[in-house]
């Protein structure tokens, strides 16, 4: 038995792999051949720095890669709980599911959900942005995964069911949205069911109940979206090269606000990005399931 | 120490009588305790209601049999493969109700009836419309001033259905360290009665083992079965994977209402015994790919 | 790997050694050298049957050699919660402390305390029974263990606390109370604060506010005393070999009721029952810190 | 993956001011962080509030100098070696304030600050004193007809004080199975600032071999120091039993004023540093002693 102190105690090492990782990143031109996926996940990874604690759902290629590539970037202290679930993973790839073990491979902690996970994110501290993918959303900022139809009890179409994000947009959350197939069923004036709570009605609606956090962008396949801060209205932010306003228009439920001035250009991925994205964090390319392939 | 709880599935799954609110484990592709549903189904079970965190294939089993009547829970997808196409027609065609709650609602839901409170808070769902449309859930004022929450009523299932590793004969139920849901925290201390599958039934020595990775304790469980690879074809972590070709068969039969009808025969109704299921979903080689965490097709 | 089932769900074995048990304590004698404690710790025994999940806390000798000795003799399915941590432990002895690792060595279960244990206490189907060592009791069954004195805030004695007291009252429990040094100023007309809720004002006071459940059974080092039903006062139900009304009265701080009639006499611990508790269960004479020694 | 949080212990409480609200982990003799709380002591905090479940040593050492006014909590005791006399005298002396709760009250009220909830309910406490005297409790109906409950308003110490059998530089913290009580389970989590020492610092791969013992994430906690026995009297299974001795002595003292000041300096103010208390109440051999859970006096 030993009455002195440990070695991992007396000798904090330096972080050699996250300093060459921050230099490459920094170094890196813009790549030549980027696709829309990675550019979505790179403008995603930007909105995750040190200090945040970051977790994923069901199906999300484009957050769980973000992630990673946050971590081996810009943000190498971020926490990522991968699927609410195992704390700093080591998973080989991103695998056929964001949802199962294979994701939290090599965790330092099982979060317990419901009493834990649950905890920790309603408490206000941690993990204060979150990612949704919502059926439909609308322009200020509203998610729906409920229902089709006028109807809650009668619905057109059932969809899955509101999950974590009827908790998510009520607790104070900064919400991402994205989707990677920009139309105007999807991105619509009003949701036919409010399932995940963003501005409400508008203006300052969401406010007066009390509730803090909201909406702050939207990722598409065509543009960046922001809401605009008196009305909460939806608006353009950054369109992605190659994309006109009038694309994006034609791809919305509602008339897009658009700033006066140059609209600005989403920032292309750099080779480095591009190199982690395929070579290294998702080599199986499972975050094009997002996309039908 | 306690009483012998073991008996076999189809005499377990007697204490589940038509019309039951069965809570049933399971997160999306994950854990849920499907030797039982199928001998829910072989048996028949009329007008149940589900309560599930995330349900998965076994929802979609049991609505495409004519079980089901109403659902209480989160959601219902398979995350990779989709939505649960029977479910979804059935509630479509209003032969299922469903109260669809956020995961605090339907923990501080669960929490209330398993510890006896009328009801349980939460802050999550203000703004949403989901607390309009459900009668289990009234906006009430902080007595001490503060914000309002979500009162959300106590919630007691007839039955819980669940899987694990390993039990003793009495009921004692362990777990292996993997995702710990709330469907298995919280949901069989809400039932009225709790059935479990395990893995495997061994002596209560080997859980003195790890007394940490203990559960449930026997006494809150009512029966107990053996069921090896009980979760398929979703995935048991660490033990196996779930099954990827099993899945995409479905969903395929799900399209239409006779590949529907006999797939149900073949691998749910048809198998006399989990052995014949084994049989059927490929033996032992298949499941041998599954502990590898293959994904086969 | 094997499809086939395990040995252990094959072949359900006899429980030998509970039967062999359950014959020494039918047949055996009563003893002729018992002491008092013996004899309490049989008398609580007695009310902890099959079916029954009990539960122990702190400095409760009493409690936990009565709950082994039920499981060694009338009651081998009884449930134990050692500490309310440890299911089922097979502990060496009783140790020093009631609440510390040695008492659930080799458990099968640990059991968290603030989701599980609570909540198993709150559901109203399990550990329906509860031994309660108070500082103050009172005739209708109210327990004190907070302050001695008019004033709260002003106490006279600043006692330890309700701890789990204050919960078990009024949660639907059948409350058994010990007491090693049955006294005036321990069994008192009323407590000077209701830290644990018994049959508060007597009657139907505690019913009146919605409680099940409720004090059973006062178990001293003089007698057995129970609830008389409708006044809820408390009463006297048999007398220690060798103990007279006359002695009880004089210890006790208001008059018990004593029904009509012959008292019944506690019933004397067997040589089989002496036996378990001296050599077996507790050969350390734990139980005997309880009485000062 | 996240911030280094390590750190001395001198460095570490000076996160802890005058008045704060401080959480101690301890459980009559069990599991007291003694090695911050001593740090306490020697830095001589004032005006400082205590929540505890049930507390113990760590308690009347800080009330015997003089820096508590305050306490929260549902008991205080060293169970075997009796009431805490230099904490009954204060409060007697009415220097320090008690807001007596029961379990699941002070739980309740802990679980509504980690979760930034108002309150939460129990059916704990009903038909005692103990309501009647504390504004942060009140009854409250049932807004669905059933039974009233208790509503138990959030606290949210400033600090929680936790020790553990192992953590690394990140202020990831794990435990051995053993009793997990609510003071781990909840306190920290309700806190605005968590402090944690440690049996051992170790490379974040050791915790990934258990990820299943981790108990609290590091981004909860704000600083974390080595203290080899920072349990010590109290004990910390399965690592040591509590000292038996240190714990009579202090009884002894804690009768007198000469002898309780005396017993301070030598253990509690005097040893500059882990290792000169760790000599001074017995060093490796007594140490050793008490791994084996020798009850030695």
């Amino acid at each position: 038995m030993s009455l002195a102190p440990s070695a991992a105690a007396a000798n904090p090492p330096a972080n050699a792999v996250v300093s060459a990782a921050a230099v490459d990143w920094r170094s890196s031109p813009p790549a030549a051949d980027y696709t829309v996926d990675e550019l979505m996940i790179v403008a995603l990874s930007e909105c995750f720095v040190d200090g945040d604690q970051a977790c994923n759902g069901m199906a999300s290629f484009i957050p769980v890669t973000a992630f990673q590539l946050a971590l081996r970037t810009h943000a190498p202290d971020l926490v990522w709980l991968a699927g609410a679930v195992g704390l700093d993973p080591k998973p080989d790839r991103v695998p056929a599911s964001t949802l199962e073990a294979p994701l939290w491979r090599n965790s330092v902690m099982y979060v317990e959900q419901y009493g834990d996970f649950w905890t920790f994110a309603l408490n206000g501290r941690w993990l204060q942005k979150f990612c949704v993918g919502a059926a439909q959303l609308d322009k200020f900022g509203n998610g729906n995964n409920s229902v089709i139809g006028a109807d809650y009890h009668r619905p057109r179409v059932r969809l899955p069911g509101t999950a974590g994000l009827g908790d998510m947009g009520s607790i104070g959350k900064q919400l991402y949205y994205w989707n990677p197939n920009h139309n105007p069923r999807a991105i619509v004036d009003r949701v036919d069911f409010v399932s995940c709570a963003g501005w409400l009605g508008g203006g300052d609606e969401r406010q007066a109940l009390g509730l803090t956090g909201g909406p702050e962008l939207v990722i598409t396949n065509l543009c960046v979206m922001d809401f605009e801060p008196t009305s909460r209205h939806m608006r353009l932010k950054s369109l992605h090269p190659g994309i006109s306003v009038e694309q994006v228009q034609a791809a919305t439920g509602f008339e897009v606000l658009v700033p006066p001035g140059a609209i600005a250009l989403t920032r292309v991925p750099t080779e480095h990005e591009v190199h982690l994205i395929r070579h290294v964090i998702d080599p199986d390319g499972m975050r094009l399931r997002e996309f039908g392939k | 120490m306690a009483q012998v709880k073991l008996t076999s599935v189809a005499e377990a799954m007697t204490m589940v009588g038509d019309g039951d609110l069965v809570a049933i484990q399971n997160m999306a592709t994950q854990a849920a305790p499907m030797g039982l549903v199928r001998e829910l189904v072989r048996q028949g079970r009329r007008d149940l209601g589900v309560v599930c965190l995330v349900g998965g294939i076994p929802i979609d089993w049991l609505a495409a049999a004519g079980c089901l009547n109403r659902l209480i829970g989160a959601a219902v997808s398979m995350e990779q493969f989709g939505l649960c196409q029977r479910y979804r027609k059935a509630v479509e065609a209003q032969q299922i109700r469903v109260e669809e709650l956020s995961e605090t609602a339907l923990n501080a839901r669960l929490g209330a009836g398993a510890r006896n409170l009328p009801f349980l808070p939460t802050r999550g769902l203000i703004g949403t419309d989901l607390i309009a449309i459900n009668d289990n859930l009234v906006m009430l004022d902080d007595p001490f001033g503060g914000p309002p929450v979500v009162a959300c009523r106590a919630l007691v299932p007839d039955v819980a259905l669940i899987h694990c590793h390993r039990a003793d004969r009495y009921g004692n139920v362990q777990y292996e360290p993997t995702a710990l849901w709330p469907d298995l925290g919280i949901m069989p201390k809400a039932a009225t009665r709790v059935i479990v599958s395990a893995e495997e039934i061994v002596d209560t020595d080997v859980l003195r083992r790890n007394p940490d990775r203990t559960v449930l304790p026997g006494f809150m469980v009512d029966a107990v079965v053996e069921i090896p690879w009980g979760a398929h074809p979703t995935s048991f972590n660490p033990k196996y994977g779930y099954d990827t070709g099993l899945h995409l068969a479905w969903t395929k039969a799900a399209r239409d209402d006779d590949a529907t009808a006999a797939f149900l025969e073949r691998y749910v109704t048809g198998p006399a015994n989990q052995a014949e299921y084994l049989d059927r979903v490929g033996g032992a080689s298949r499941m041998a790919a599954l502990q590898r965490w293959e994904i086969t097709t």
